[in-house]
C-alpha cells in the first residue's frame, strides 16, 4: 500500500525526527510514504474570515498536486492536517470559491482528494491490532500523555479524526504498542500556538496548564502531532519548572518516535537528540533503550 | 456605564463589514457566554468572546477594537466548536483582526523577534504568526 | 326534464334595496328547466320555510335554488326544509347574492345588484341540474378506546373515559405503568410527592372494571378509521402466567442474578426476574429473557420452585391479540437525550456528572439511596452540586433547537430538595433565562433562589473536569462579564426531553404527523391541540412536546372528553361530500394517494372469481375522506371526482358565466 | 346562455359604453369566501365585475377550470385561499401552489398573458384584503382591455 504524503515545512527542517520515524514505522506495518514529487508550504493556518481566499491558494495548490498523484493524501503534522482538510471541504463544497481559487493557482481541482492523517490511516487501513502485531518491543509501564491540541479536533464539522470532546485514537495507539496511556483534562486545550511568537507569557501559562494537568495524572512523558505544540509545551517547561517548585520536566516528544521504538527501530535513528528534554534517561529507566 | 443606542450604529456600515468579511451573522449570537467559558485567554481578555459579540450586535465596534481581545485570541476555535448557536467568535476576531491589518491601524505585535525564537521555531510558527499578525 | 323551482328572497331591505328581486325571479323563469319562481320578503322566518315547503309539494319540485344570504348562514336550514317536503337536502342550493351582491354594492339604481345576482343564480341553477342527490354518511361508532402509553398523560385519559362508562384498553410497553412520573421524587409547583399522587391512579386504573391493562406489550398494526379501528396488539412473553401470579414476590427475592435497572437509570441493579420498581402496575414481574440463564443455557429455574401456583413459563411466546376500537389515544411520553452528546460536561468520563432523571431517584424515597443525596461514585453526600440548564436544548448544533420547558422548574426544584436534605450543601445553576411561566412557577424559583440558596449563573458551561479528586466546573456568569470556575462534588446536567426511539415508526402505523424531531403533530396549535389530522386518533402529554405534570394531565382529560362526546352517539353522520374514483378509468397511478393529505386513499386491487389480481385501483375511503379535493386535481386521467363538486358541475357553472 | 347579463343585453359593456371585465373568481369556502363574506356583513363596496365559484380548497382546483374561464369569456381570473399553514385541509393550498409553478407555463403557452391570473390569500378576517383585491384586479384588467384570444373559440 502506498500512500501519498505531504510531509509540510517544518517536517521538512526542524523536526525530521518526526517524518523519519513515521516514515521508518509506516514500513513496519506495511504501508509506503510517498512524498508529493511537488509541494509547497501549506500556510499553516487556515483563514477563518471566509472572505480570505487569497489565503486558501496555497493549501489549494498543494491539493490540486497531489490529486494529480492519487485519490488520498496523509500528513503528520497537526497544522497541515488542518488546513488542507478544510480547504478541501471549501474546494468541494463551494462551487463559487473553488473557481476563483482556482482561477488564482490556475488548477482545476475539484475538493475529490481524501485527507487522511497518519492516526487514522494506522486505525483504519492498517487497524491498530495489526499495529500491535508487528510491534517488536512493547512499551510497557511507560505512562504517556497523549496531546491532541485543537487541530486535529476542531472545527467539529470538519473533524474527522475524532469525537472533538472526547478523543481515544491517540490512546489506542498508545495501548497497541504497549504503553499506558494517561488520561488528562487538558488533552485538548490550547497550547498557546502562534503567540510563541507575541506573548511567550500566555504560551508558558497555557502550555503549563497542559503539562501540569498531565503531570499530576501520573505522565511521565508526552507525545504529540504538531511541531508547534511540540515545542512550545518544550519551551514552555524550564520557566514553569522555575515557577512551581514540584513540577518536574519531561520529554515532549512526538507520537511515531515512540511507535518506531515499540516498532523496533533503533533508537538513535529516531531523533531523540533534537529534544530539549531528553527522553533517553527515561526510557533507559523502562528498559526501553 | 451608559450606552446611547442607535438604528445607525446597530444596524449600521461597519457591523455589516464585519459581518461580511467573517461570514458570521452577529445576530445568531444569544449570549449564553459559552464561548467566554470555554476560551482558554478568557481571563485575559479586556472584552471576553460572548462581550465581543454583544457590543457588534449593539453596534460598538470602537469598543471591541480598543480591546486586545483580538490580540490575543489564540485561534483554537474552542469556542466555535462549542458554541450551541454555531457563531464563530475566532471568525470575528479574526476578521477584525484583517481589518485592522488591511488598514495599517494594528498594533505591531512582532517587531523585534527573538533571535533563539527564529532559530528553533518551528516554520510554521513563524509563517502561521506572521499571517496572524501582519495580514 | 327537471322541475327546478328558485325563490329569491329580499332580506327586508337588505337584498331588496339593491336587487330588483323581482326580475332575478322572473328571468329565472325564462330558463329551460326551471318551473316555478318568486321572491319573498324573508324566506328564512316561519312562514317563508312555510311556503317553501309548500311550494315543494304543490309544484312537485325535484330541486331547488334559495338566492339569498351567504351559504355559511341558512344553507343548513333551507336543506332541512326541503328535507322536510321530501327532497334530497342535496338538491337544496344557495345563491349568495347578499354578502356577495347586495351588501358590496351600493348602486340605488338596482342595475348592477341585479344582473349580478341573475348571473350568480343563473350559475347556480347549472350546477344544480348536474347535482347528485347524496345521503349523509352514516358511521357506525365500536364504543370502546385504545389508549397507547401509560404514564400520567394516559392513565387520565382511561381513567376519564373509564369513568364515562365506556371500556378502555391501556397498552404499556414496560412491565408497569407510571411512566416517567413514577420516577420523580417531589413534584413541583406543590413539592407533592410523586409516588403518593401517581399510585393511587395507578392503583385505580388496574381496579376499574372498565379498563383493561395490556402491559409488557406494543401496538403492531392499526387498520381502518374513526368508529372503527382494528388494532393488533403484541403482548411480549413475560415468563410469568399473569393470571394466576399472586406478586408474592418469592421469585424475584429468589432469583440468584442481576441486571442493570433501566428504571434506576444505572444507579442499581435488579434480580433477572423482576418489577421496575415496588409500586408497579400490574405486580406480576417479567423475566428478563436476554440475561436470563434457564431462557439461555437451561441452567438455573430457581423461581419456577419457588413459585407456590407455579405460573412461571420458561416457554412463553408473545401473543398477538386483535381487539375493535372506535378511537385512540396516542400518550406515549418523552425520553431524555442520551448524555454521551456532551462530551465537554464530562458524562460518561466523570461518574458524578448526572442527568436530572437520575437527580430524581436519588432524592426519591423509594429510589436506590433511600432519598438521601448520595453520589455515585462513592456514596459520600456532596457539598456542593452545579446544575447546568439547557443541556441539549436550545442547542441547534449539537442537540435540538427548541425549548424543554420543564427544566428550569425541576433544576430549582432541585436545588431545593438538595437544601433540605443537605444542610449547608451549596447548589449552583447555570442558566440561560429561566422559563417558568406557570401559574405559581416564578413564584417557587424565586423561593428557590431566596430562601433555599440557590446561586444562579446566567451562562454556560464549557467545561467540566476531574482534578485531585473534585470536579472543576468552568462556565461563564455573563451578568459580572467573567469566566468562573467552581470546584463540585456533583453536577446535575438537566438535559433535553425528546421523542421516544420508535416514535416514527409508532406514528406511520397510526398515520399520524410528527415534526423534525419526532414529536407528533396536533391538528391545530390552538385550537384543536389535541386531535391529530387523523379523525378519531388524539394526542395526550408529552408526546407531542416536552410539558410538565399539570399540562399532561389536562391533555389526558381533554382527550377522553374528546372520545366521550365521539361516543354520545350510535353512529356518526359525515358530510357526503367525498371523492369517488371511477372504476374504469383509474389506471393506478397513486398520484392521487400520495396527494391527499389525509391518505383516504387506498391502493385497492381488483380480483376474479380465483381471486387472482386483475388490475390495481384506488379507492377512497370515505370514513376518512374529508373532501378537500386536492385529488380530483391531482388525477391526471380524470378518474376521481369530488361528490357535491364535480368537474361536470364546475363546467356548467363556468359556461354559465 | 353565457355572459354577464346587463341591463342593456350586451355582454362586456355598460350602459356607458365603457369596457366592463368580466372576472371569475375561485376561492376556497374556509377563507377566502369567509373573507368575503365578511366584507358583505361590513357592508364594504367594491366593483361588480366578479363571479365567485367556490370549492371545497383552492387545492381542488383543476387548472384546467382556468382555462375554461377564458375560454368562456373572463378577461381575468382570481384564484384565492387560505394562507399557507392555515389550510382548513392541512395542506391543500401547498398541493394547490406547488402544480401552479408547473401550470404557469402551461397557461403563457395556451397564449394566456399571465398578468390576466392573479393568485391571492385572503383570510376569514381579512375582508380590506378581499375588497383591495378585487378592485385592484378588476381595475388592471379594465387596464388591459379584453381578452380576445379565445373569443370566437366558442
Ligand atoms: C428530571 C425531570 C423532573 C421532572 N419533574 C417534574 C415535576 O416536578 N413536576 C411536573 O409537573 N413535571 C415534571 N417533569 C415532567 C414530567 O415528567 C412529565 O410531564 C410527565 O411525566 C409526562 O407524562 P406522559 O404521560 O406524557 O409521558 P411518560 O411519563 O413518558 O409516559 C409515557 C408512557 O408511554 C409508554 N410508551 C412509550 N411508547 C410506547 C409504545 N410505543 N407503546 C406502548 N407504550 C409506550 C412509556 O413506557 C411510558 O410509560 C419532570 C421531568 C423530568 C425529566
Ligand atoms: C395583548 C395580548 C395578546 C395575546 N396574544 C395571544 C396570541 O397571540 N396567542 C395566544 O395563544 N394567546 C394570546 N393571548 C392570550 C389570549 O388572549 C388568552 O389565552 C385567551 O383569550 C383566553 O381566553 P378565555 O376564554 O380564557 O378568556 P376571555 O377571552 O377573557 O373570555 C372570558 C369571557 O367571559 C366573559 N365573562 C367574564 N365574566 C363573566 C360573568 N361573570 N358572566 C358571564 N360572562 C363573563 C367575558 O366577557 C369574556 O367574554 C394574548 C393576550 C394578550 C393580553
Ligand atoms: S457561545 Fe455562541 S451563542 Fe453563546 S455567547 Fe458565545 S457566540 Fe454567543
Ligand atoms: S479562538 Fe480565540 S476567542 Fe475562541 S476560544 Fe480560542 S482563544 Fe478564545
Ligand atoms: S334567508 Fe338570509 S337573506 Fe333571506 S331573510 Fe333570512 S337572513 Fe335575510
Ligand atoms: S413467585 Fe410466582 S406468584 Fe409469586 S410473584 Fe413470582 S411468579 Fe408471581
Ligand atoms: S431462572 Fe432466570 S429469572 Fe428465574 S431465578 Fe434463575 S435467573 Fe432468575
Ligand atoms: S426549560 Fe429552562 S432549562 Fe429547560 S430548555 Fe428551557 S430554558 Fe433551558
Ligand atoms: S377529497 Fe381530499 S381527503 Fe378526500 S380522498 Fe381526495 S384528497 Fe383525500
Ligand atoms: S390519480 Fe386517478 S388514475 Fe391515478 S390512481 Fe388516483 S384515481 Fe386512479
Amino acid at each position: 500500500m502506498k500512500i501519498p504524503y505531504y510531509p509540510g515545512c517544518t517536517l521538512n527542517t526542524v523536526s525530521k525526527g518526526f517524518d523519519l520515524s513515521a516514515r521508518a514505522s509506516a514500513r513496519s506495518v506495511g504501508f509506503e510514504m510517498e512524498e508529493l514529487a511537488q509541494w509547497n508550504c501549506c500556510g499553516a493556518t487556515f483563514p477563518l474570515s471566509p472572505d480570505n481566499l487569497i489565503a486558501l491558494s496555497a493549501p489549494a495548490k498543494v491539493l490540486a498536486n497531489a490529486r494529480k498523484g492519487g485519490e488520498e493524501l496523509t500528513t503528520l503534522c497537526s497544522v497541515c492536517y488542518n488546513v488542507l482538510k478544510r480547504t478541501n471541504a471549501v474546494m468541494k463544497g463551494d462551487k463559487e470559491k473553488r473557481s476563483v481559487i482556482n482561477g488564482f493557482i490556475n488548477e482545476e481541482y475539484d475538493g475529490s482528494l481524501s485527507i487522511i492523517h497518519y492516526l487514522e490511516i494506522l486505525r483504519d487501513k492498517v487497524g491498530f491490532d495489526k499495529v500491535k502485531a508487528a510491534v517488536k518491543k512493547p512499551l510497557t509501564g511507560l505512562k504517556t500523555g497523549a496531546y491532541y491540541g485543537c487541530m486535529l479536533l476542531r472545527p467539529f464539522e470538519d473533524r474527522g479524526i475524532d469525537d472533538s470532546e472526547r478523543p481515544v485514537i491517540f490512546e489506542d495507539m498508545l495501548k497497541a504498542v504497549g504503553a499506558e496511556p494517561v488520561e488528562f483534562p487538558n488533552k485538548i486545550e490550547c497550547c498557546g500556538a502562534h503567540l510563541a511568537m507575541s506573548n511567550t507569557g500566555l504560551v508558558t501559562k497555557l502550555s503549563g496548564n497542559v503539562m501540569t494537568s498531565a503531570a499530576d495524572n501520573g505522565a511521565e512523558i508526552i507525545v504529540t502531532s504538531c511541531p508547534l505544540c511540540q515545542y512550545n509545551l518544550e519551551q514552555s517547561q524550564t520557566a514553569l519548572a522555575s515557577a512551581t517548585g514540584d513540577y518536574k520536566p519531561m520529554p515532549i516528544i512526538y507520537f511515531t518516535q515512540l511507535l518506531g521504538l515499540a516498532l523496533g527501530q533503533p533508537v538513535e535513528t529516531l531523533g531523540f537528540e533534537k529534544n530539549v528534554w531528553d527522553a533517553m534517561p527515561l526510557l533507559k529507566k523502562k528498559g526501553l533503550a | 456605564m451608559k450606552i446611547r443606542l442607535s438604528g445607525a450604529d446597530i444596524d449600521g456600515p461597519r457591523v455589516k463589514h464585519i459581518e461580511r468579511v467573517t461570514g458570521e451573522d452577529l445576530k445568531h449570537c444569544y449570549q449564553c457566554g459559552k464561548c467566554s467559558a470555554g476560551c482558554p485567554v478568557s481571563y485575559l481578555m479586556e472584552v471576553p468572546p460572548s462581550r465581543v459579540m454583544r457590543l457588534l450586535q449593539l453596534g460598538r465596534v470602537d469598543d471591541v477594537e480598543a480591546a486586545n481581545t483580538m490580540w490575543v485570541c489564540v485561534g483554537c476555535v474552542q469556542c466555535y466548536a462549542r458554541c450551541p448557536k454555531g457563531c464563530s467568535v475566532a471568525s470575528v476576531l479574526e476578521g477584525m483582526r484583517q481589518i485592522q491589518l488591511r488598514k495599517g491601524t494594528g498594533p505591531t505585535l512582532i517587531k523585534d523577534i527573538p533571535i533563539p525564537f527564529l532559530r528553533k521555531a518551528p516554520q510554521q510558527a513563524l509563517v502561521c504568526g506572521f499571517r496572524k499578525f501582519v495580514g | 326534464m327537471p322541475r327546478i323551482g328558485v325563490f329569491v328572497c329580499q332580506c327586508g331591505n337588505n337584498i331588496a334595496a339593491t336587487v330588483d328581486t323581482k326580475k332575478v325571479a322572473e328571468e329565472m323563469l325564462k330558463l329551460p328547466g326551471v318551473v316555478y319562481t318568486c321572491d319573498y320578503k324573508f324566506m328564512c322566518s316561519s312562514p317563508g320555510q312555510e311556503m317553501l315547503k309548500q311550494t315543494i309539494k304543490d309544484n312537485k319540485l325535484d330541486s331547488i335554488i334559495v338566492a339569498a344570504c351567504s351559504p355559511h348562514m341558512h344553507e343548513k336550514t333551507f336543506r332541512k326544509a326541503g328535507e322536510a317536503a321530501g327532497l334530497n337536502p342535496y338538491r337544496v342550493e344557495i345563491t349568495n347574492i347578499r354578502e356577495q351582491c347586495s351588501w358590496v354594492h351600493h348602486d340605488k339604481t338596482r342595475a348592477v345588484g341585479t344582473v349580478k345576482s341573475t348571473d350568480l343564480t343563473r350559475m347556480t341553477l347549472e350546477r344544480l341540474k348536474r347535482n347528485q342527490p347524496l345521503n349523509k354518511i352514516k358511521i357506525p361508532i365500536k364504543k370502546r378506546a385504545l389508549v397507547i402509553g401509560g404514564g400520567i398523560a394516559g392513565i387520565q385519559a382511561a381513567l376519564d373515559i373509564a369513568e364515562g362508562g365506556i371500556e378502555v384498553v391501556l397498552v404499556e410497553r414496560e412491565p408497569s405503568i407510571g411512566g416517567n412520573m413514577a420516577r420523580l421524587s417531589e413534584t413541583f409547583p406543590t413539592m407533592d410527592c410523586s409516588q403518593c399522587i401517581l399510585t393511587p391512579k395507578m392503583v385505580e386504573a388496574e381496579l376499574n372494571e372498565n379498563i383493561k391493562l395490556y402491559t409488557y406489550s406494543e401496538v403492531e398494526k392499526v387498520d381502518g378509521y374513526i368508529g372503527n379501528f382494528t388494532v393488533q396488539i403484541r403482548k411480549k412473553a413475560r415468563y410469568v402466567d399473569e393470571d394466576r401470579c399472586t406478586g408474592c414476590g418469592e421469585c424475584i427475592e429468589k432469583c440468584p442474578f442481576n441486571a442493570e435497572s433501566k428504571f434506576e437509570l444505572g444507579l442499581a441493579k435488579r434480580k433477572i426476574i423482576y418489577t421496575p420498581f415496588p409500586q408497579s402496575v400490574p405486580n406480576i414481574p417479567v423475566i428478563d429473557a436476554p440475561n436470563c440463564p434457564k431462557i439461555q443455557k437451561d441452567k438455573c429455574g430457581a423461581c419456577a420452585v419457588v413459585c407456590g401456583p407455579k405460573c412461571i413459563d420458561f416457554k412463553q411466546e408473545d401473543k398477538i391479540v386483535t381487539e375493535e376500537f372506535g378511537a385512540i389515544i396516542v400518550a406515549t411520553g418523552y425520553d431524555l437525550m442520551p448524555n454521551e452528546r456532551f462530551g465537554e460536561y464530562g458524562y460518561g468520563r466523570i461518574k458524578d456528572v448526572i442527568n436530572g432523571m437520575q437527580f430524581e431517584r436519588l432524592a426519591s424515597s423509594s429510589g436506590p439511596t433511600g432519598g438521601e443525596i448520595r453520589r455515585p461514585s462513592d456514596g459520600k453526600v456532596p457539598q456542593s452540586i452545579v446544575f447546568i440548564q439547557c443541556v441539549g436544548s436550545r442547542d441547534e448544533q449539537k442537540g435540538v433547537s427548541y425549548c424543554s420547558k420543564v427544566c428550569c422548574m425541576y433544576t430549582a426544584k432541585h436545588t431545593m430538595l438538595y437544601n433540605h436534605k443537605v444542610h449547608g450543601g451549596k447548589s449552583y445553576v447555570f442558566y440561560m433565562d429561566i422559563r417558568c411561566a406557570g401559574k405559581r412557577y416564578e413564584e417557587f424559583v424565586r423561593r428557590a433562589i431566596e430562601h433555599d440558596g440557590a446561586m444562579y449563573l446566567r451562562g454556560r458551561v464549557s467545561r467540566v473536569y476531574e482534578k485531585d479528586g473534585r470536579i472543576i466546573v468552568q462556565g461563564a456568569d455573563t451578568l459580572s462579564n467573567s469566566q468562573v470556575e467552581i470546584e463540585a462534588d456533583m453536577v446535575v446536567m438537566a438535559t433535553a426531553l425528546v421523542s421516544r426511539p420508535g416514535a416514527d415508526s409508532l406514528a406511520q402505523k397510526l398515520g399520524i404527523g410528527y415534526d423534525k424531531y419526532k414529536f407528533y403533530n396536533e391538528y391545530h396549535p390552538k385550537l384543536r391541540p389535541v386531535e391529530t389530522v387523523t379523525a378519531g386518533i388524539f394526542l395526550a402529554g408529552t408526546c407531542m412536546g416536552p410539558m410538565d405534570i399539570p399540562d399532561s394531565v389536562a391533555q389526558g382529560s381533554a382527550t377522553a372528553s374528546k372520545v366521550l362526546a365521539l361516543f354520545s352517539a350510535n353512529e356518526m353522520t359525515r358530510e357526503p361530500i367525498t371523492a369517488l374514483v371511477n372504476k374504469v378509468t383509474c389506471n393506478a397511478c397513486w398520484d392521487c394517494v400520495t396527494a391527499c393529505p389525509y391518505s383516504a386513499i387506498e391502493r385497492d386491487a381488483v380480483k376474479n372469481r380465483q381471486g387472482e389480481v386483475v388490475r390495481l385501483l384506488a379507492k377512497v375511503n370515505e370514513g376518512v375522506c374529508q373532501g378537500c379535493g386536492v385529488c380530483v386535481a391531482a388525477c391526471r386521467s380524470k378518474s376521481i371526482d369530488l361528490k357535491g363538486y364535480t368537474d361536470e358541475q364546475v363546467f356548467a357553472a363556468l359556461a354559465a358565466f | 346562455m353565457s355572459g354577464h347579463t346587463d341591463t342593456t343585453g350586451h355582454s362586456g359593456t355598460t350602459q356607458s359604453g365603457a369596457f366592463e371585465p368580466k372576472i371569475m373568481a375561485f376561492v376556497c369556502n374556509w377563507c377566502t369566501y369567509a373573507g368575503a363574506d365578511l366584507a358583505g356583513t361590513s357592508r364594504m363596496e367594491y366593483r361588480p365585475n366578479v363571479r365567485i365559484i367556490k370549492l371545497p380548497c383552492t387545492g381542488r382546483i383543476d387548472p384546467l377550470f382556468i382555462i375554461k374561464a377564458f375560454e368562456n369569456g373572463a378577461d381575468g381570473v382570481l384564484v384565492s385561499g387560505c394562507h399557507p399553514g392555515d389550510c382548513h385541509y392541512t395542506t391543500g393550498n401547498y398541493h394547490a401552489r406547488r402544480r401552479w409553478i408547473g401550470f404557469k407555463k402551461l397557461l403563457e403557452f395556451a397564449g394566456i398573458d399571465m398578468r390576466r391570473l392573479h393568485f391571492s390569500w385572503v383570510s376569514a378576517s381579512e375582508a380590506i384584503k378581499w375588497v383591495d383585491l378585487i378592485n385592484n384586479v378588476t381595475d388592471e384588467i379594465k387596464n388591459l382591455g379584453p381578452f380576445m384570444e379565445y373569443k370566437g373559440l366558442k
